[in-house]
């Protein structure tokens, strides 16, 4: 299994990812530089990483949706590959359109870094089966930009194709607002395209993903990928 | 000639920083205060091409880079005396 | 020698740039000749207190620097220490205190902007970022408002450069409404055969400029910073410099790619005094010169002057010294990351910097008087007049209380020792996966990739007992900060430091700073860790009002192994609960006097060094040997708080303890009096004999005084009852303070 | 009555958001565009308060609130149609 991992300027996350692909799960791994001009048809996963890339200056997103490399991601995505984004790489993914919606400011406008738990809403993704259906995980989100939006009509939609696959909630999985650490609507935490090759998300799953640490949740996120990337998986 | 452009969000898209900023002139005692919006404020000096030319330039760039319009509306000016 | 003259300069233009006439006198008799305004302009900048430590320098010469493990002591960016296999770890930390008082939040981002550079100059990746923080008291109508301000501006530039901030702490006093404190600090991980100096040799060698352009801002930055305060500051207000982080982080990964070549020679950035300081201080190490042309730095406006260019202190700007022949490959390189970038000049061999503009030569100045030039001062030294009367406490008048639920309640829930999560949950603490114990205990604790070994960080300083007594505050806060480390599991092994003080003219404060770092020599010997790298902040005075002495610590320790790190809080109920070290009837200085009386007095506690260092070996040795499973020292609040924070602090579920203490002193100062030197542990029960034994050895007075379990914090004091708490209530007030507080 | 409140940088202070922005015009291919400001919008309505009062009690929440005046500089208008 080939895994890219893109680099934006500003990108910070891109080496956390790679470690984890490389080192936790020893899976061959490239790094994809922004300027574009590779092949990316050999890849089976493409990661687009946290960070703030290019200073996450005016809007989060908004400038590295306009890299050579997202042309090529985008071009990836659309024959069916598997494109993943995590924190930066969410915000990137619908700056660009390849998921619906918005991230706006967190309601507290703080920079939020903690450890927060979602629920996994849809375990048949190729992103989360190897997670239990409404299961419980415990994954760090660091973000300024990370309250999910979309117009009711849309979101209407996403929740009845399943889109929705992770959101904040409480211990017992109670989603409330109580538990919603940025005001996303519907307390919403990752998302799938409709093709289900394309995810988006805000908590960071290689944050708990290496076993230094007790918390290995994250794992189940990489797993499920490796899963579909080895068997095929119909969504 | 300078394009002066206006982001805000859309009618219905909650504006976090307008609501805090209201509620911290509340707080400094400005009780005439009903409502801010916080957008955003762009100056774009351009160099060399007609107004008309600058009108469907800007209009890409608003669009393409200056607001998300999923969440916000744009409008802009043109100012070719600066 | 053609130098380009300029205007007269007059007694009031010498002023102006901060020199003294004296000063004045003696740069022209070394010179021989008058100095053009350029060259004035450069004289302040280099003289200044900031680049000088003209005041300070007789006083560092004292501190202990070297040790086995140092690679490289103070007088370059940061200091060295070798970590074993291959590895070494840089550290350094700064002040940025003016710049945050006028503009917080970019004065605050400009000081970690500053910080990193220092640190990955040097050839090493940044690895961690930790704080220390002063304000005013929170009651001050500025102090929320700047709290906001610099946790905001800490928070953009260490999240968008990708370096996680780990550690740090915050206190409020109204010593500092006039004057608040910033500092920074940052470690990076380096090859111990692969460190970069700021070294200007090999004659011929190409000097290139890269990073962002060079504006007019902060022109005379680094004059304000050692300049005291008063009304007009105001006005000084433009040369506060806005940081680009997104450059930041591109020059990070841009030096870190360019290190890898073997042909750079030199590196420096440009803080305080810009190019400036760079090109001097660079030619300086070498024993070489430098010719300039200033018509090649890059620039962001029109018009500017050579003076201006040279004291800019536009950020994110770097100089480095390569092979000739190299310039093209450096170029394309910087062109790579988007960088700005330009030869700007050649090393030569004569120890002279020439600077050209434009085929002129703008300024002809030896580089030895410019770097070395400036007098060391022997400030005359006196101690306060009053300090005895503040030294003086009589405990009869202050009431005991009979029940101490409200106290413990009162102190949680104050600004200095409520959790601080609102403050580090806004950094980025994470990001580089190497953050094994978050902020919330004693010490950051930062795995090695790539090795067994960890790193424990943290950041001392009680300014309250260094107000009472400079020599032993700073004593105690290399202490406290040894024991935050042992407590995380970290053995120490260097430290750097950053001396906040008043007005150095005045010898009062000249005392307090003396006392200050012959306390910190000291101790730092007698401890064996090496102080390899520091700052000096002077002036830290408004209208006439000083600061506490605040002379923070930084230490690092090292683990051997990561998997051995402790936290502090207790694990499981049934485990029992050990105290080691002394109670000591002592008030003097402690939070208990503040928070209850509004009272600033007495004696700091005693420190016994033997005390403390069998206690750190003891620690360490318990925590290395796995017999205990949480440590945690008693600082401010004394026993009463490190027993709530150690039921509180678990950041999933909090646990409760029921505590029987045989005392004859004050129920007050057993619970809440601040004696050093005492660590509370935590072990199954299993471990007891074992615990106990190690005690005996180490000589170590210990007493298991408890165990984990319930939902209260319940304390009996020789068999009566003096708190009872849920902690629950305990975990709100002490979580929620601070956020309330900003609101 | 509708404050509209515009802040930007003062001139010499740097603009990080405007530089990036430039930058990613010229990659996008607006060879036009000659520099770019980035600043703050803001939409303050009023109640109950003349104009004369609004201006005064405006420019006090621009100095206190809106506007760093350490690095930026703003202006406004009122509008009392709105
Ligand atoms: N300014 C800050 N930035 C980041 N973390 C902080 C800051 N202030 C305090 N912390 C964290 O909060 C915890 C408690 O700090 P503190 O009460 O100062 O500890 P101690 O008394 O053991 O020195 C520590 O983990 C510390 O790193
Ligand atoms: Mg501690």
């Amino acid at each position: 299994m080939n895994c890219g991992v893109v680099v934006f300027p500003g990108s910070n996350c891109d080496h956390d990812c790679f470690h984890v692909l490389k080192h936790v799960f020893k899976l061959h791994t490239e790094w994809i530089w922004h300027k574009g001009g590779q092949d990316l048809s050999r890849f089976d996963l493409i990661v687009l990483p946290g960070g703030f890339s290019y200073g996450d200056y005016l809007r989060a997103g908004a400038i590295a949706q306009f890299s050579t490399v997202m042309k090529e991601v985008i071009g990836f995505a659309e024959s069916g590959g598997k494109v993943l984004g995590i924190c930066n790489g969410f915000q990137i993914l619908v700056e660009s359109g390849l998921l619906p919606g918005a991230l706006m400011q967190n309601h507290s406008r703080k920079f939020i870094c903690k450890t927060v738990l979602v629920r996994v809403e849809n375990a048949r993704t190729p992103f989360t089966q190897k997670c239990a259906e409404h299961s419980v995980l415990n994954i760090p989100i660091a973000h300024h930009q990370g309250g999910y939006f979309i117009d009711p009509e849309e979101l209407r939609r996403l929740e009845e194709n399943g889109q929705v696959v992770l959101r904040y909630c409480g211990s017992a999985g109670e989603v409330t607002g109580e538990f919603n650490p940025n005001g996303s609507v519907g307390n919403i935490a990752g998302i799938i395209n409709a093709g289900g090759n394309v995810m988006g998300m805000m908590p960071h799953p290689e944050r708990c993903a290496d076993p230094a640490w007790s918390n290995l949740d994250g794992q189940l996120i990489f797993k499920s990928i490796i899963h579909s990337c080895q068997n095929g998986v119909s969504v | 000639m300078l394009a002066k452009i206006h982001v805000t969000f859309k009618k219905g898209v909650l504006d976090p920083q307008g609501k805090a900023v209201h509620h911290a002139l509340s707080d400094l005692g400005y009780k005439e205060v009903a409502g801010v919006q916080v957008g955003k404020y762009m100056e774009v000096q351009l160099n060399g091409i007609s107004e008309e030319e600058a009108q469907t330039r800007v209009k890409e760039m608003c669009e393409k880079l200056f607001a998300n319009t999923v969440i916000e509306s744009y409008r802009f000016t043109l100012d070719s005396a600066e | 020698m053609k130098v380009r003259s300029s205007p007269d300069i007059t007694p009031d233009i010498v002023c102006q740039h901060g020199l003294t006439l004296e000063e004045y006198r003696r740069i022209q008799d070394l010179l021989g000749r008058v100095p053009n305004l350029t060259e004035l302009g450069i004289f302040s900048v280099m003289w200044s207190e900031h680049c000088s430590y003209k005041s300070s320098r007789y006083h560092l010469k004292k501190l202990p620097t070297e040790g086995p493990r140092v690679l490289q002591g103070p007088g370059e960016n940061a200091g060295v220490v070798d970590i074993g296999d291959g590895l070494a770890v840089i550290f350094k930390i700064e002040s940025h205190n003016h710049p945050s008082f006028i503009e917080p939040h970019q004065g605050a981002a400009t000081g970690v902007g500053g910080i990193l550079r220092d640190i990955f100059t040097m050839g090493a990746r940044p690895l961690a970022l930790l704080n220390s923080l002063r304000f005013g008291e929170p009651d001050h109508p500025r102090t929320r408002f700047l709290l906001n301000g610099v946790v905001d501006g800490i928070s953009s530039y260490g999240n968008c450069t990708g370096v996680p901030t780990v550690g740090g702490e915050i206190y409020f006093d109204p010593c500092y409404n006039g004057n608040i404190l910033v500092n920074v600090f940052c470690l990076g991980l380096v090859p111990s055969d692969k460190i970069f100096l700021g070294n200007a040799s090999g004659v011929g060698n190409p000097v290139i400029y890269f990073g962002s352009k060079t504006g007019r801002d902060g022109i005379h930055g680094a004059s304000m910073a050692s300049s005291e305060f008063d009304d007009s500051s105001e006005e000084k207000r433009p040369t506060v410099q806005v940081g680009d982080p997104f450059t930041e982080k591109l020059l990070i990964e841009a030096c870190l790619e360019l290190m890898k070549k073997d042909w750079v020679v030199g590196i420096q950035d440009m803080g305080a005094a810009g190019l400036t300081c760079s090109t001097f201080e660079m030619a300086g190490r070498a024993g070489t010169g430098i010719d300039l042309d200033l018509s090649r730095v890059p620039r962001r406006e029109e018009g500017m002057t050579p003076y201006e260019i040279l004291l800019s202190e536009s950020q994110e700007r770097m100089l480095v010294v390569v092979k000739r022949g190299m310039e093209e490959e450096a170029l394309a390189l910087f062109r790579k990351w988007d960088l700005d970038a330009a030869v700007v000049g050649e090393v030569t061999d004569k120890p002279v910097v020439r600077i050209f503009e434009n085929g002129n030569q703008v300024v002809h100045l030896p580089v030895e008087l410019v770097v070395d030039g400036a007098l060391d001062l022997e400030r005359p030294a006196a101690r306060p007049t009053d300090l005895d009367a503040i030294n003086r406490i009589d405990l009869t008048e202050i009431p005991e209380p009979v029940c101490g639920d409200e106290v413990l309640r009162k102190l949680l829930a104050s600004a200095n020792i409520a959790s601080k999560h609102w403050v580090y949950e806004q950094y980025d603490h994470m990001v580089r996966l190497n953050t094994l114990g978050l902020p919330g205990s004693d010490a950051a604790v930062l795995r090695v990739k790539g090795s067994k070994k960890a790193l424990a960080i943290s950041v001392d300083c009680n300014s309250r007992y260094c107000y009472l007594d400079p020599f032993y505050g700073t004593q105690i806060a290399v202490a406290e900060c040894v024991r935050n480390i042992v407590c995380s599991g970290g053995m120490p092994i260097g430290l750097t430091n950053c001396l906040n003080f008043g007005n150095p003219e005045k010898p009062e404060i000249m005392w307090q700073f003396a006392q200050s770092v012959a306390g910190l020599g000291e101790i730092c010997r007698f401890f064996d860790i090496p102080v390899v790298s520091g700052n000096v902040s002077l002036y830290n005075e408004t209208l006439g009002e000083a600061i506490y002495p605040t002379p923070t610590v930084a230490v690092v320790g090292l683990l051997e192994d990561r998997s051995c790190h402790t936290t502090q809080w207790f694990k499981e109920s049934g485990h029992l609960i050990g105290l080691m070290g002394l109670t000591l009837e002592e008030l003097g200085g402690s939070e208990y006097l503040s928070v209850r009386f509004n009272r600033v007095e007495g004696k700091p506690p005693h420190l016994d060094r033997v005390l403390e260092r069998s206690v750190h070996e003891m620690c360490l040795a318990l925590i290395s040997e796995g017999l205990v499973v949480s440590a945690h020292d008693c600082s401010e609040g004394g026993l009463g708080v490190a027993l709530a924070e150690s039921c509180i602090s678990h950041p999933e579920s909090p646990r409760g303890a029921e505590l029987h203490i045989e005392s004859t002193i004050r129920h007050d100062a057993c619970l809440f009096g601040e004696s050093q030197s005492r660590i509370l542990v935590s072990f199954p029960e299993n471990n007891r004999e074992a615990v106990e034994e190690k005690a005996r050895i180490m000589k170590v007075p210990f007493a298991v005084i408890g165990k984990v379990g319930g939902d209260s914090l319940v304390v009996n004091v020789n068999e009566e009852e003096f708190i009872r708490e849920e902690v629950a209530t305990l975990k709100k007030l002490w979580m929620g303070a601070l956020e309330t507080y900003v609101r």
